[in-house]
């Protein structure tokens, strides 16, 4: 696989720097929501070769998170600190693959892809070689040329995430990325940014609502409850040390019951917070 | 030129290269007058082949003014109203020649059946006129010397332009016009009876006019050039007189008549060549009388209101370069 | 805490704005009583302040200053209320169809660039020298922005939101209605913006011909005497009403179309 | 459950009758693709108490099958027929559930529930019932006045869901409604559509990248090659006969040997038909 | 197939346009023809046409036509580019930063309902009669339209598709460059067509001061002399040329901005 030569040179130096640090985060959007925070309270370190899997409950403030992480979002209150500095706006350290894709309408896939690099000067031969990686890399080399309406629902996803891997930035975040796609899309992709984050060790921030994607991937596991929203549960996740296959894990007893117990502290939640149930 | 360079000999002048202007741009108005004939002619430009001549077209008194003001144009054309306006306000213009009087050129045409027989009976009509021109000033002028006032004896009166007039006319949206060639023709042919002109009025003291206005910088530098100038205006004054014919053959297409038509335009008003201006004009010592009709002309502008005040006579007497004709 | 800031926000704002403006007169009032620019065209704020006060007592050629303003609003209001009816529907029939706009298409673009004073005659002959022509006249300048906004407009409404609604069982007109127009007022709304300028600046043209009251006349009538202050009074409150217009229409957009640019 | 007469009535002549069919359906957009047809060739019936899941691989041409269903889209070649007329546009009888929400962007949630009543000019007190029932069916009561863009990406697709079920429509076709949803709201809904369906017998078309979201849900399962998109599997899934629980259907056998069928089905399109692959 | 289609598609449209035209001609030709209007108005195409070939073959008043349109069209396209090079970045500037608005915004919404002809004086006192100051009464009219709808443009982008540019490492110069101005393309290009039929409305107004040459000039003084044969030769033509302009702009907005009204 290739990468440029910064990304190897900082993986080389593994460790447990902060990268992003959220102190004492809570966030209110204007006076709506019967005046309860859309997140509160939330402290939070994310280290410069973390991946972090966040899950819980449509609705519950993920993406408001990861806004905030991003830099889009100013918290109500509280601090966002990104290498020891304050993070007030949107920076090319910190690269985002949305929820909803958000390609530029009027640009090719290609170009989509090209931008961020163009953006920091890569040279034209480079840019190519990049692009036409990338391209590879999420399966799109046939679509190239056309724009992103254009495309299926998924291929705009994957589209969106070659873009934002192809900039190679410290930490990439990631708003439920392949839910568009898939079984067996989802788990090449998977797969490939498991090996791009063994490799580089670049700290990657994941929302996900497949608990099973969760335990696969993260190093560090996350769930936020709603209503406030807030993170209840904050593990290490076991199985990311082990070094078997898939399919040896997903059978594992550790993942069934690891599965398991974070599908009942997300039903929690729900149960606790909400009146939505099947009462009819 | 070989009357230019013996006149630069004559008064023993330094070469029209430091002494003349590279360019003389003279601001005219279609008007059947001397300086429109003096331009078709090319009189100019023979008198001063050297010297690049710009004739710039005009529409409006107010548009030389403001060209004038803003140091855009050496001579210009303006009627006496927009004149008086000026030298009120002090605009860097002095007069050098009166072109014309204003005679049938400019009438009050009204609808034959609008039972209108003299200007008396106007009184609740509707009369259209170009607002601020000299048929505008005649029009009030003639209703001021009947003692008719506008406001009590409701006598609508229009700002219009001339093809919007023939337009209301066709409409019978008014009932009466006072207005200028070729539209007072029209509206004749349409229907239309003569009421009253300028010819007149100017007979009542009621005086409008043409007259040429030049940049007060520039006389004070070029006097040979306004001198030279109102040499050719005379010439094209003279050529009218000795030749009508050609002359309207001429001007007809700058009027955008025929030239039987132009003839007659042309005959309408009246024509003024460089021995009548001493009149107009004056003398350092003793100034003419146009001075004296620019006031009433201001005077009773500003009684309409449509000037803050007029100045003294004294003002508009210096505005007249009365060194010219002695 | 966040209306909070949205206040001081706007607080700015409206301060920096008023600076500006400020900074303008004070460049006015200085330049002039130096006598930078020859009066008899820019005349001195107080000589304005002046006319103002005199227009105020007197009128202005038999009538008073606040029938020029209310005549020049009228014909305004009905010209502009008469092109948002007609452009608006028109322009969105327009916009749906191209066999609709095929129609129409040639004529408006041919007529939208004219210069008003070039057909004005024809309409003086048509309708008169009443208000008629005059409304007409302005009606024709708001019509094309307008028409052309809302044209472009519907032709960028996505065909998933149109189809959405008629699965939902809009029928025709009622998509036009209830998903097409909601769509496209924040533009038709910039798009009658730019016409009330058009047209307003097409109202001393429309007052020029037999007109005896309308501040656009006013402000022609004025300039003809080289009346410079009269002829500021009448652009300062014309502007001033300008202002005041589009600050109203931007107040409700700025309330009504909150959803604009956050869609995904 | 709420569900007003004339869909009661329908349900209850259970019926094979065919509701929408396409005969010899091909669809090309403009002359891209490389002169390959995005859809080839397709014979479709579904009958008017189908539910019919469809499953393929990313950009296989699914969403397009859906537009063409709907009359959002004319096929280049071929007939659909709607009840034995021509289907020739967007109809208030085919209900649609977009990939992406597509909700209206100035209406509230509550508002956009109830465009659809309003067209069907329901009267005001049964309206204000419906969409109070169906805000509550999605766990949406609590964000009824809020604008679309205040709404997280999993709650905007719930809305939307509620948005055209509320209309009850003769057919209801869904493109990946459930994509968005965390894996426990996702089981509510999925329970509550079963529920309606089971109720209401209406047809419904469900596209989905869950191979066991399909099994689960199904009645009928397709799945689509592409390049050129074609239905290469029309079969009839025996688990929808059950009346076990989730749970147990689940841990069957022939769930599990379904499940592997479908999953080698879809995966042998890509070998044969794309580049995609882990070739790096 | 589809391609065809569209074809078909574009000729029917093409064919209805042409359809609508020649029935304006024939009114036209038979109203005038039977005289149902004074032909001093409503002149018939036939005198339309002599008056062309004449026009063609000796000119109008000392120039020939070609100079006279050509010398138009020298003014309006200056006055279009530097308004475009002005009123859109300045717009863009001040759509991205509320502070910036602020200072500019109060100056052209005073300025911009300010008919041409209340402050053509105050031009002609500080540029001259030459072309600069009828350059820059068609570039004051071309600016606001082109700046109202930038502006709002760019107020909505979506702050997503900012932020994403952002975080693909976009220097905010590089955003304006490479994300709000291709977002707000269609806009401004739409806003262009309004501005150039603004400025070609005002073109007579501007060409009515100490203009011996232009179109506008030529169809004021025609007017002036009842020439109503030429006027309308000077309508047809400034028409037809706006309409030339107008479908090369549509044609590009066509080829350019397949992507809007698509995205999702
Ligand atoms: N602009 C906004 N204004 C008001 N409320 C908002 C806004 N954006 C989001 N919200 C509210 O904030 C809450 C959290 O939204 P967020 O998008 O962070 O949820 P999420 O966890 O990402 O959910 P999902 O998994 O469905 O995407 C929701 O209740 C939503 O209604
Ligand atoms: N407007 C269009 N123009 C050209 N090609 C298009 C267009 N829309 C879709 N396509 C192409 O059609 C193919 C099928 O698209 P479609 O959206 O039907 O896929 P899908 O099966 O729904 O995929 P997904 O699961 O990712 O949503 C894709 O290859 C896409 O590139
Ligand atoms: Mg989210
Ligand atoms: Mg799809």
């Amino acid at each position: 696989m290739y990468v440029s030569t910064p990304a190897k040179a900082r993986s080389e130096m593994l460790n447990n720097r902060t990268l992003i640090e959220l102190k004492n985060i809570s966030l209110y959007y204007s006076n709506e929501n019967n005046g309860l925070p859309i997140l509160d309270n939330i402290n939070l370190q994310l280290d410069v070769n973390d991946f972090v899997c966040l899950l819980g409950p449509s609705g519950c403030g993920k993406s408001s998170l990861l806004n905030i992480l991003a830099g889009f979002q100013k918290p109500t209150t509280g601090e966002v600190m990104i290498n020891d500095k304050p993070h007030t706006g949107p920076s090319p350290n910190v690269g985002v693959v949305f929820q909803h894709h958000n390609l530029f309408p009027w640009m090719t896939i290609e170009k989509n892809i090209e931008f961020g690099l163009k953006m920091k000067s890569v040279s034209k031969s480079e840019r190519k070689r990049l692009v036409s990686y990338y391209l590879n890399l999420v399966g799109l080399e046939s679509s190239a040329k056309m724009l992103p309406y254009q495309l299926s629902g998924g291929m705009k996803q994957r589209a969106s995430i070659a873009r934002t891997l192809a900039t190679d930035p410290q930490a990439i975040l990631m708003d439920e990325p392949f839910s568009a796609l898939d079984a067996l899309t989802r788990e090449n992709m998977q797969i490939h940014l498991l090996e791009l984050w063994k490799k580089t060790r670049k700290c990657i921030f994941f929302i996900t609502h497949d608990v099973e994607e969760a335990l696969l991937l993260g190093k560090r596991i996350l769930v936020m409850h709603s209503k406030p929203g807030r993170i209840v549960v904050d593990l290490q996740n076991p199985l990311s040390q082990y070094s078997q296959s898939v399919q040896e894990i997903k059978h594992s007893k550790e993942f069934s019951d690891l599965r398991y117990y974070l599908i009942s502290t997300i039903r929690n939640s729900k149960a606790n917070n909400t009146v939505f149930g099947m009462n009819h | 030129s070989s009357q230019e360079t013996s006149t630069a000999a004559k008064n023993g002048e330094s070469p029209p290269s430091s002494s003349a202007p590279k360019e003389i741009r003279l601001g005219y108005q279609v008007s059947p007058n001397g300086e429109l004939l003096a331009k078709a002619l090319g009189l100019l430009e023979k008198k001063y082949p050297r010297i690049k001549i710009n004739w710039i077209k005009f529409d409006s008194g107010r548009d030389v003014n403001n060209a004038m003001a803003s140091g855009s144009i050496d001579f210009g054309l303006v009627g006496t109203p927009p004149g008086s306006i000026g030298i009120a306000n002090k605009l860097p213009y002095q007069v050098y020649y009166l072109h014309d009087i204003i005679g049938e050129s400019e009438a009050l045409v009204v609808k034959k059946d609008s039972g209108i027989q003299s200007l008396k009976d106007l009184k609740g009509k509707k009369i259209a006129t170009t607002f601020s021109s000299t048929s505008h000033f005649s029009l009030l002028g003639a209703l001021k010397a009947e003692n008719i006032n506008p406001e009590k004896d409701r006598i609508t009166l229009l700002d219009m332009q001339p093809p919007d007039i023939y337009a209301a006319w066709k409409r019978d949206d008014i009932d009466g016009a006072y207005i200028w060639q070729p539209t007072q023709t029209k509206l004749i042919n349409e229907g239309g009876r003569v009421i009253v002109t300028s010819k007149d009025l100017s007979e009542k003291g009621i005086v409008t006019g043409e007259f040429g206005i030049v940049n007060k910088e520039f006389a004070k530098k070029y006097p040979e050039i306004v001198k030279g100038y109102i040499s050719v205006l005379d010439k094209a004054v003279h050529y009218y007189r000795d030749n009508p014919k050609q002359a309207s053959q001429l001007l007809s297409k700058e009027l955008g008549l025929s030239p039987e038509e132009s003839l007659k335009t042309m005959k309408q008003i009246i024509w003024l060549d460089a021995s009548q201006q001493k009149d107009f004009l004056g003398e350092p010592e003793k100034p003419g009388k146009l001075a004296k009709i620019l006031k009433d002309t201001g005077d009773f502008m500003a009684k309409q209101k449509n000037i803050s005040s007029s100045p003294s006579l004294a003002v508009y007497q210096q505005a007249l370069l009365s060194d010219l004709y002695k | 805490m966040a209306p909070k800031f949205v206040c001081k926000k706007q607080v700015l704002t409206r301060g920096i704005s008023i600076i500006s403006i400020v900074l303008i007169l004070i460049i006015w009032t200085v330049s002039t009583n130096l006598k930078w620019v020859d009066p008899v065209f820019l005349p001195t704020p107080q000589s304005v302040w002046k006319a103002f006060l005199e227009l105020i007592r007197d009128g202005y050629k038999g009538a008073s200053l606040s029938t020029h303003i209310l005549n020049s609003l009228y014909r305004l209001f009905l010209a502009l209320i008469l092109a948002f009816f007609t452009a608006v529907p028109l322009g969105m029939f327009c916009g749906m169809s191209k066999y609709i706009l095929a129609i129409f298409d040639p004529i408006i673009e041919f007529y939208r660039p004219l210069p008003p004073l070039a057909y004005y005659a024809l309409l003086v002959l048509w309708l008169g020298i009443d208000d008629k022509s005059k409304i007409a006249l302005l009606f024709l300048s708001a019509f094309a922005p307008l028409f052309i906004s809302t044209v472009s407009s519907v032709q960028r409404v996505p065909q998933d939101r149109i189809n959405a609604a008629l699965s939902l069982g809009a029928s025709k007109p009622k998509v036009l209605l209830y998903i097409i127009l909601p769509s496209c007022l924040p533009d038709i709304i910039t798009g009658f913006r730019t016409a009330i300028g058009v047209t307003y600046a097409t109202l001393v043209a429309a007052e020029m011909v037999a007109a005896t009251s309308g501040i656009g006349w006013m402000v022609l009538d004025a300039s003809k005497y080289l009346r410079s202050d009269i002829v500021f009074v009448g652009i300062i409150l014309m502007g001033g009403i300008a202002i005041l217009m589009d600050g109203i229409i931007r107040l409700y957009q700025h309330i009504q179309f909150s959803w604009v640019g956050k869609q995904d």
